[in-house]
C-alpha cells in the first residue's frame, strides 16, 4: 500500500468529503468521525510518504498510469514531503480541536461544514503534492472556493470579508493561471520538471520573464504579501474559529511553498537569483512587509486581528528568506513554513478556546483569563514564545536560519527587520498577557488578602488536548531542528544553491 | 582533560522543571512545599555528586540535541559552572524555607504560581551554569527572563505592571535586540559557539568588529546590570522579598554576570582580549558602574532599593575582576559570585523579615529596630561585613583576590576603585546597623520587647549569615573551583 | 480607486504587451504548444484509448485527474453556496396562502389552520403571479427533448463534441427552465432538495470511486486499464469504457450542482417561490 | 510601420485578450458595486480562457476529433498537422467550470452581504460599518 501513499493523501480526503456530505443528510453524528478518520489516514500516509522519501529519494506517482508529461504526475521530494506532513497533521489536530466550536456555532450545518473542511484540506494537500502546473491551479481553486465558504460562515463582516477575499483570490489564481499559460505557450508543456528542462534555452525570453513575474504576483496576492495583503486581516478575523484555525496556519504557508516550488523547481535558482536580478528589491519588499505587519499589529485591539497582522509579518519572513538567494536563507524559509504553520495553529487554537468560552477576542474580553483558563493560556504562552522566537521553541530556530542567511547575504536590513519584529511580538504578546494577568484590578492593591478569584472555566478536554499536543510539538520540533534540516531540508534545496 | 558523558547535568536542570506540574496541581500548601524541598534537595545532591569529578579536573558533558550545524543544546559542567550551580541551588533550599515563612505570614495570593515559577527559574539558572555553548546559555537565559516575570509582578497591581514592563524592556529587549544578533554574527564568523579556554575566535584574524561584538555581548546580557542597562533591577524590587533575595541577589543577576564571564573567558578568550586590550575597556565600564551604583545606593532610603543598587555595584566587581585578565583578579571575580551571594541574600532576608514583622520598608523608619529584632539585625551586620569585604566573612577573600588582581595586572586606577567602593559600601550599610542598635530611647521607633519574624523567616537568614562566616574559614572549595576555572 | 485601478490595469497590460513580443504568431503550426505534446495526443489517442474525440480522451483520461478535481470544484461551489445561503429555521408567516389549482381560488390559512385533504391545492407566496400559459406549456413540451438531447451529448462524447459537463449543464438547465417557467416549488417537487444534494455527491463519487477502484485493482489511481478484468474487455477498450463511466458521473454531478446553486441563489436559501 | 502593422495583425489574438483582461481588472478594482466587480471578474477570467484557446489554433487544421474514428484502432494514419491542439481546450473546460463555480459562490456571498446591509454599493456598506 505504501506505493499508493501519494494518491491516498489526496484521494482519501476527497472520497471522505463526499461521504460526509451524504452523511450530513442521513445522520449528522457520523460526520465528525469520518472527518477525523480521513484526516488521520491522510496524515498517516503523508508521514509514511515522508519516510519513504527519506529512504528512496524523489517518488514519482503517475496518475492514470500515463507517463509525464502526457499525463499528470505527482512528484514527492523532501520539500513537499515535509509540507505534506505538516499540512495533514495541522488539519487533523484542528479538526479534533474544533469539534465543539463547530457544534456551538452552526449546529444545523455540520455536514456541509465538514465537507468543505475536508475538501479544503484535499485542495491544500493536492497543491503541495502535485507536479503539474495546471493541476496546481485547479486545486488552488478548490482550496480557495471552500475557503470562501468557510470564512463567510462567521457572523458580522464575515460575508463581506469573504467576498473581498474572493475578488483578490480570484485575481491571484488567474494571474497564476496566466503565468502557466505563458509557460505553456513558450514550452508546450505543463509538467513542472519538464518545463524546467526546456526553459534554460529560453531564459532570455521576455515571455518567460513575464510568466515568472505574473506567477509570482499571483502567489503573492494569495499569500497576502505586503502590499497585497489587504484582504487577509478581515477575512481571518471574522471567520469562525474552526475555519480561521485551519486557514490561518495553512493557506499562506502553502502559497509560500508554491512560491518556493516556482523558484526552485520550475524556474531553477539559476534563473530566479542570477538571471533575474530582483532578489535585492524583493527582500527589501519583505523588509517593508515585516515592518508594516508589525506596526499594523500594534494598533489592533482585537486578539485575533492582531494575530492576522503577525501572519503578514511572518509571510515577509519567508518571502525574504527564500529570496536571500543563499542556502541558509532558503533553509530558514522552508523550516519556517513548518514552524509557522504549527505556531499559528497553536495560537489560533488558543484563541478558538477563548472565543468558545468568552464569546469574543477583543482585548476587553481577555481580562482575568490566566485565572479563568490557565491551561489554554499556558499553551498560548508557548505559542507566543515561539512567535517571539525564544529557544527551545521552533520559532527561534527558523529565525536563526533566516538571520544567518541575512548575514551571509550581507543583507542587514532583513536582519534588523526580523529582530524588530521579534521585539514587537514581545510587546504585542505581553500586552495581551498583561490584560489577562493584571486586569481587572482588584480593590486591594498589593497584598490581596480578600481576593476572590473568578472560578476556573476551562474549555472542554477535546479542545485542550490537541492544543497541548501542538504546544508540545513546538518544543519538540525546536529540539529536532538539526535532524529536520540535515535529513530533510538539506535535500529539498538543489545542490546548485549555495 | 578528562571528559565524562553523563546525564546528570540534564537531570540537575530538569528536576525542578519536572515537579512544576506536581506543584501546580497540588491542593494542599504543605504538600506543595514538601515537593519544593524534595526538588531542591535532589537538585543539590545531583550537583554535589558531580563535584568530586570536577575537582579532579574532569568535565561532564551531555548533548541533548544537535540543533544547528556546529551548535548543540549541550551541557558541560566545568569548574566555573559548578561554582555557580552550587551556590544557587544550595541557596534555593534556604530560600524555599524563607518563602514559606514570608508568603504565609503575609497571606500572599497565588502562592502556587509563585512556587511553580520559582522552580522554573531555578531550572533555568542551573541550565545557564551548565551550558556548554552560547546558544544553550541564551536558551536558559531567556527561559529565566520569562519565568521570573510572574514573580516580579506577583502583586498584579499597576506598580507591578510598570515594573514588569521595565523588566521586560531591559532584559528581553537587550537579549533579542543585542545578544541574538551578536551571537549569530559570531556563529557566522566562526561556525561554532562552543565555550573553550582559547575562545571561539581562536585562529581568526582580530577585527574591529570584535570590539563591537564584545560590547554587544557584555552589555546585552542586561541581567548583569552593567550601567547604563541597570535600572530594571531597582524596579524589580516590587517583587516579594524572597524573589528579590534569591533571584535579584543570586540567580538572575548572577546569571547575567556569569554570562558576561562566559563571554569574556569562553567566547573571546583571555589571549584575544589581552592582545586587543579589550579587557581594559570592560574594566572601565565596570568600574564606572561600581562607583556610580555605590553613590546612588547612599541616597536610597528604601532598604530594598539600597540593596539593589549595592547589588548593581557588586555585580560589576565580578565583571571587573575577570576583565582584569590577571589570574588573581579572575579568581577574585569568580569567588565573588559565591561570597556576595551569601552576604547579599542574608541582607535581603533581613529586609523581608523586617517587613514581615513590622511592615517597614524604609531605612529611616528602622531606627532602633535592633532592640526588637536582634537576631535579624546581627545577621544583617554579618551580611554587611561580607558585602563590604571585611573578615571574618567570606566576602573578604573575594575582595582580597580582587585587590591582588589589580596589583598583578598593574591597574592602579582599579585598585583605587575597589578601595573607594569598599568605603562607600561601609558608608551605606554600617549606619543602618549602627542606628538599629545604638540609638537613644527617644530616637527609637520600637518597643524594647523582642519580637522577631516567624521562625521560617528567621532561621534561613541565620543559616546564610553563618554560611558567610563559615566561608571565611573554609573557602577552599570555591577557591579551588575558581582556580580550576582559570586553568590552573 | 478609479485612478489606482487605471494605473494597475495599464501597468499589467504593458507587461503583457511587452511579453507578447516573444510569442509565436497566431495559429502558427510551428509554435511549441502545437509541436511538443499535442502531436502525441493527436496521433496516439486512438491507439491508446480508442476514443476518437481527442479532447474527451485527454480530458477524462490523460488529464483525468484534473477533471476529477474540476468536478470537485463545482461540487465545492454547490456545497459552499448551500452552506452560505440555506436557512433551515424558516420563520413561518402568520398565514399561509394556498391556491386551488382547478378553480384558481386562493385560500388564506391562519396559523394552526388545516387545509381540506386534497391534492388540488398548491402552496404559493403572497407575491404570487399566475404562470403564463404559453410559456408554461411550451416549456413542458420542450423539457423532455432537452433532456433527451442532454443524454445524447453525454453518451456521444466519445465521438462528437460533448461529454459529461456539457450534457450535465443541459440537463440542469432543463430543470432550471422548469423553475423559471413555473416556480421553484414545482421544480423542487420534481427534484427534491435532498435527492439533488445526494446526487451531487454521488456524481463525484462515481468519478473518484472509479479511480479508487483502479487503485484497489492494483494499478495507479484512475488507470482505467485496471478495469479490464471487471468489464471483460481488453485494456484499451477498458479505458474507453472508463471514460464513459466517469463522464456519466460528471454529468450527474454537474446537473445537480447547477440545480442546487440555482435553487439556493434564486430563493436566497429559503426555497420558496424563487424568482 | 509596415512591420508594426504586421506584428499587430499576426498577434491580434493577444491584443484582444489583453484588452479584455484589463477591462475586467479595472472593473474589479475601480467599480463600487459589488456585483459589477463580479462581472469584471468574469470578464477577467474569460479573457484568460480566450488566451488559452487561441494558443490551440493551428492553421489548416480541424477540430480534434478523428475522422474515421468509428472503425477501430488506427487503420488510418493520423497526421498531427491535420488537427488543432486539444490540450488548451481541455484546460479551458476546467477553467470555465472554475469560473462558473466562482461566480456561484460570489453571488451567494453578494446575497448574504445584501441581506445584511441592504445595499451592494461598497462605499455605503463601509459607511454603515464605520457607524457601528
Amino acid at each position: 500500500m505504501s506505493l499508493q501513499y501519494p494518491a491516498l493523501i489526496v484521494v482519501v480526503p476527497l472520497l471522505s468529503a463526499l461521504v460526509i456530505s451524504i452523511a450530513g443528510w442521513v445522520n449528522k453524528r457520523w460526520c465528525f468521525p469520518i472527518t477525523v478518520a480521513a484526516l488521520a489516514v491522510a496524515a498517516y500516509s503523508s508521514v509514511g510518504l515522508l519516510f519513504r522519501v527519506l529512504d528512496e529519494g524523489v517518488i514519482v506517482y503517475k496518475l492514470g498510469g500515463w507517463d509525464p508529461p502526457m499525463g499528470i504526475a505527482y512528484y514527492v521530494d523532501h520539500l513537499n514531503g515535509l509540507v505534506l506532513a505538516v499540512v495533514s497533521i495541522v488539519a487533523l489536530l484542528n479538526a479534533i480541536a474544533s469539534k465543539k466550536s463547530i457544534e456551538q456555532e452552526f449546529p444545523e450545518k455540520i455536514g456541509p461544514f465538514y465537507t468543505l473542511y475536508v475538501l479544503m484540506v484535499t485542495g491544500l494537500l493536492g497543491i503541495v503534492v502535485t507536479g503539474d502546473a495546471f493541476n496546481l491551479y485547479v486545486l488552488l481553486e478548490i482550496a480557495a472556493l471552500t475557503g470562501y465558504g468557510l470564512i463567510a460562515m462567521g457572523g458580522g463582516r464575515g460575508p463581506l470579508s469573504a467576498l473581498n477575499y474572493l475578488y483578490m483570490g480570484t485575481i491571484g489564481a488567474c494571474f497564476y493561471l496566466l503565468g502557466v499559460g505563458y509557460l505553456y505557450i513558450m514550452t508546450g508543456s505543463l509538467n513542472m520538471v519538464d518545463i524546467a528542462g526546456i526553459l534554460p534555452d529560453l531564459y532570455q525570453s521576455k515571455a518567460v520573464m513575464a510568466a515568472f513575474i505574473i506567477c509570482m504576483v499571483g502567489v503573492w496576492i494569495k499569500m497576502a504579501f505586503f502590499p497585497l495583503h489587504a484582504w487577509l486581516p478581515n477575512a481571518y478575523t471574522h471567520a469562525p474559529s474552526a475555519s480561521s484555525s485551519l486557514i490561518a496556519p495553512l493557506v499562506t504557508k502553502v502559497m509560500i511553498y508554491v512560491m518556493i516550488r516556482l523558484i526552485l523547481t520550475i524556474f531553477t535558482p539559476e534563473f530566479s537569483f542570477n538571471i533575474l536580478a530582483v532578489s535585492k528589491p524583493i527582500v527589501w519588499l519583505s523588509v517593508i512587509a515585516i515592518f508594516m505587519g508589525a506596526i499594523l499589529a500594534l494598533k489592533e485591539r482585537n486578539l485575533k486581528k492582531m494575530l492576522t497582522y503577525i501572519i503578514i509579518a511572518e509571510v515577509g519572513y519567508m518571502v525574504g528568506g527564500a529570496w536571500l538567494g543563499n542556502r541558509v536563507g532558503m533553509t530558514g524559509a522552508i523550516l519556517h513554513i513548518a514552524n509557522d504553520a504549527l505556531m499559528t495553529l497553536c495560537v489560533f487554537l488558543a484563541v478558538g478556546n477563548i472565543v468558545y468560552k468568552v464569546k469574543g477576542a477583543e482585548f476587553e474580553d481577555l481580562q482575568g483569563l490566566f485565572r479563568k483558563m490557565p491551561f489554554t493560556m499556558g499553551a498560548f504562552i508557548i505559542g507566543a514564545i515561539s512567535m517571539i522566537g525564544v529557544p527551545p521553541t521552533c520559532g527561534f530556530f527558523s529565525k536563526w536560519y533566516l538571520i544567518s542567511g541575512a548575514i551571509q547575504a550581507g543583507h542587514y536590513g532583513f536582519m534588523v527587520a526580523l529582530l524588530f519584529s521579534s521585539l514587537v511580538n514581545v510587546v504585542l504578546f505581553f500586552r495581551v498577557f498583561e490584560i489577562c494577568f493584571y486586569e481587572p484590578f482588584s480593590d486591594h492593591h498589593g497584598h490581596g488578602h480578600d481576593r476572590h478569584p473568578e472560578p476556573m472555566d476551562e474549555a472542554p478536554v477535546t479542545m485542550l488536548v490537541p492544543l497541548f499536543i501542538v504546544a508540545a510539538i513546538l518544543v519538540l520540533v525546536g529540539l529536532y531542528t538539526g535532524d529536520i534540516v540535515n535529513h530533510i531540508i538539506e535535500f529539498a534545496i538543489p545542490k546548485g544553491l549555495v | 582533560m578528562e571528559t565524562i558523558i553523563s546525564i546528570k547535568p540534564l537531570l540537575a536542570v530538569l528536576v525542578s522543571l519536572l515537579i512544576t506540574p506536581i506543584l501546580a496541581s497540588s491542593r494542599a500548601p504543605n504538600v506543595r512545599e514538601a515537593w519544593t524541598f524534595v526538588a531542591a534537595v535532589a537538585k543539590v545532591l545531583i550537583i554535589a555528586s558531580m563535584v568530586p569529578a570536577v575537582l579532579k579536573g574532569a568535565e561532564i558533558v551531555y548533548t541533548v540535541a544537535q540543533v544547528v550545524p556546529g551548535v548543540a543544546i549541550k551541557f558541560r559542567v566545568d569548574a566555573l559552572g559548578m561554582l555557580f550551580a552550587l551556590v544557587s541551588s544550595s541557596l534555593w533550599i534556604v530560600t524555599s524555607a524563607y518563602s514559606i515563612g514570608y508568603m504565609r505570614a503575609l497571606k500572599e495570593h497565588s502562592q502556587t504560581r509563585y512556587f511553580v515559577f520559582f522552580a522554573l527559574a531555578l531550572s533555568a539558572t542551573v541550565g545557564v551554569a551548565f551550558s556548554a555553548n552560547l546558544l544553550t546559555l541564551y536558551l536558559f537565559y531567556e527561559m529565566l527572563s520569562f519565568a521570573t516575570y510572574p514573580l516580579v509582578t506577583h502583586h498584579q497591581d499597576p506598580e507591578a505592571r510598570r515594573s514588569g514592563r521595565k523588566y521586560l524592556l531591559y532584559i528581553v529587549g537587550t537579549s533579542i535586540g543585542i545578544v541574538l544578533p551578536a551571537m549569530l554574527i559570531c556563529y557566522n564568523m566562526t561556525g561554532t559557539l562552543e565555550f573553550s579556554m582559547q575562545g571561539i575566535f581562536a585562529g581568526t584574524e582580530p577585527k574591529a568588529t570584535m570590539v563591537v561584538l564584545l560590547l554587544m555581548l557584555v552589555l546585552g546580557f542586561a541581567k548583569a546590570a552593567i550601567m547604563p542597562l541597570h535600572s530594571w533591577l531597582p524596579a524589580a524590587m516590587v517583587a516579594p522579598t524572597p524573589v528579590s533575595a534569591l533571584l535579584h541577589a543570586v540567580a538572575v543577576v548572577k546569571v547575567g554576570a556569569f554570562s558576561v564571564l562566559r563571554v569574556l573567558t569562553g567566547v573571546f578568550g583571555i589571549n584575544l582580549l589581552t592582545n586587543l586590550h579589550l579587557g581594559t575597556v570592560v574594566c572601565y565600564i565596570a568600574a564606572f558602574t561600581v562607583i556610580t551604583a555605590s553613590l546612588i545606593a547612599l541616597t536610597q532610603d528604601g532598604l530594598k532599593r539600597r540593596l539593589a543598587f549595592s547589588t548593581i555595584g557588586q555585580l560589576s566587581y565580578i565583571v571587573l575582576g575577570v576583565a582584569l585578565l590577571s589570574p588573581k583578579g579572575m579568581i577574585g571575580g569568580m569567588t565573588h559570585i559565591a561570597m556576595h551571594a551569601f552576604g547579599k541574600i542574608t541582607l535581603f532576608f533581613c529586609a523581608g523579615a523586617i517587613f514581615v514583622a513590622t511592615g517597614k520598608k524604609n531605612i529611616s523608619e528602622m531606627v532602633g529596630i535592633g532592640k526588637r529584632m536582634p537576631v535579624t539585625m546581627i545577621a544583617f551586620f554579618i551580611g554587611s561585613l561580607s558585602v563590604i569585604g571585611l573578615p571574618p566573612t567570606g566576602g573578604f577573600f573575594s575582595k582580597w583576590y580582587l585587590v591582588l588582581g589589580t596589583l598583578q595586572a598593574d591597574q592602579m586606577p582599579m585598585l583605587l576603585v575597589l578601595l573607594g567602593s569598599s568605603l562607600l559600601n561601609a558608608a551605606y550599610f554600617l549606619p543602618v546597623v549602627y542606628k538599629a542598635f545604638f540609638c537613644t530611647s527617644e530616637e527609637s521607633m520600637f518597643q524594647n520587647t523582642i519580637q522577631e519574624a516567624p521562625i521560617w523567616c528567621v532561621a534561613p537568614l541565620v543559616v546564610t549569615a553563618v554560611g558567610s562566616i563559615v566561608l571565611f574559614f573554609y573557602p577552599t572549595l570555591f577557591l579551588n573551583l575558581a582556580k580550576l576555572a582559570i586553568g590552573g | 480607486m478609479k485612478i489606482i485601478g487605471l494605473i494597475v490595469a495599464i501597468l499589467v497590460g504593458a507587461l503583457l504587451v511587452y511579453a507578447a513580443a516573444d510569442f509565436p504568431a497566431w495559429s502558427d503550426p510551428a509554435s511549441p504548444a502545437s509541436t511538443y505534446l499535442s502531436p502525441h495526443f493527436i496521433e496516439k489517442t486512438m491507439e491508446e484509448t480508442s476514443v476518437p474525440n481527442i479532447v474527451t480522451a485527454v480530458l477524462a483520461d490523460y488529464r483525468g485527474f484534473d477533471t476529477m478535481f474540476e468536478t470537485t470544484v463545482i461540487f465545492s461551489a454547490g456545497m459552499a453556496v448551500f452552506l452560505l445561503l440555506r436557512t433551515f429555521r424558516r420563520e413561518e408567516p402568520e398565514a399561509r396562502h394556498y391556491r386551488h389549482v382547478l378553480t384558481g381560488v386562493t385560500l388564506r390559512v391562519k396559523e394552526g389552520g388545516e387545509l381540506p385533504p386534497s391534492d388540488d391545492f398548491e402552496r404559493i407566496d403572497s407575491l404570487w403571479t399566475p404562470h403564463d400559459l404559453i410559456i408554461k406549456t411550451v416549456c413542458r413540451l420542450l423539457i423532455p427533448f432537452i433532456q433527451l438531447f442532454a443524454l445524447y451529448v453525454i453518451a456521444h462524447g466519445h465521438h462528437s463534441p460533448g461529454g459529461g459537463f456539457q450534457g450535465g449543464v443541459i440537463l440542469g438547465a432543463s430543470i432550471i427552465l422548469l423553475a423559471i417557467s413555473q416556480d421553484l416549488r414545482t421544480a423542487v417537487k420534481r427534484m427534491a432538495e435532498k435527492l439533488d444534494a445526494l446526487l451531487c455527491s454521488v456524481g463525484v463519487l462515481i468519478y473518484a470511486g472509479t479511480g479508487a477502484l483502479c487503485l484497489l485493482l492494483g494499478l495507479n489511481f484512475l488507470d482505467y486499464s485496471a478495469l479490464a478484468s471487471v468489464l471483460h474487455v481488453d485494456s484499451i477498450m477498458a479505458r474507453s469504457h472508463g471514460i464513459l463511466i466517469v463522464e456519466i458521473g460528471v454529468g450527474i454531478a454537474v446537473m445537480c450542482t447547477m440545480i442546487w446553486i440555482y435553487n439556493n441563489v434564486s430563493s436566497g436559501g429559503k426555497y420558496n417561490q424563487g424568482l | 510601420m509596415a512591420d508594426l502593422i504586421s506584428i499587430i495583425v499576426a498577434k491580434y489574438n493577444y491584443w484582444i485578450y489583453i484588452t479584455l483582461m484589463m477591462i475586467g481588472l479595472y472593473a474589479m478594482i475601480a467599480k463600487n458595486n459589488l456585483v459589477k466587480k463580479i462581472v469584471g471578474m468574469n470578464i477577467f477570467q474569460t479573457a484568460i480562457i480566450l488566451f488559452y484557446v487561441s494558443i490551440g489554433v493551428k492553421k489548416g487544421a480541424t477540430i480534434p476529433i478523428l475522422e474515421h474514428g468509428h472503425g477501430g484502432h488506427g487503420h488510418h494514419v493520423v497526421h498531427a498537422a491535420d488537427y488543432v491542439n486539444p490540450l488548451p481546450h481541455v484546460l479551458m473546460l476546467t477553467a470555465i467550470v472554475v469560473g462558473v463555480a466562482t461566480l456561484g459562490v460570489a453571488l451567494a456571498l453578494a446575497i448574504r452581504v445584501y441581506n445584511q446591509y441592504n445595499t451592494l454599493e461598497e462605499d455605503e456598506i463601509l459607511a454603515q460599518i464605520r457607524e457601528e
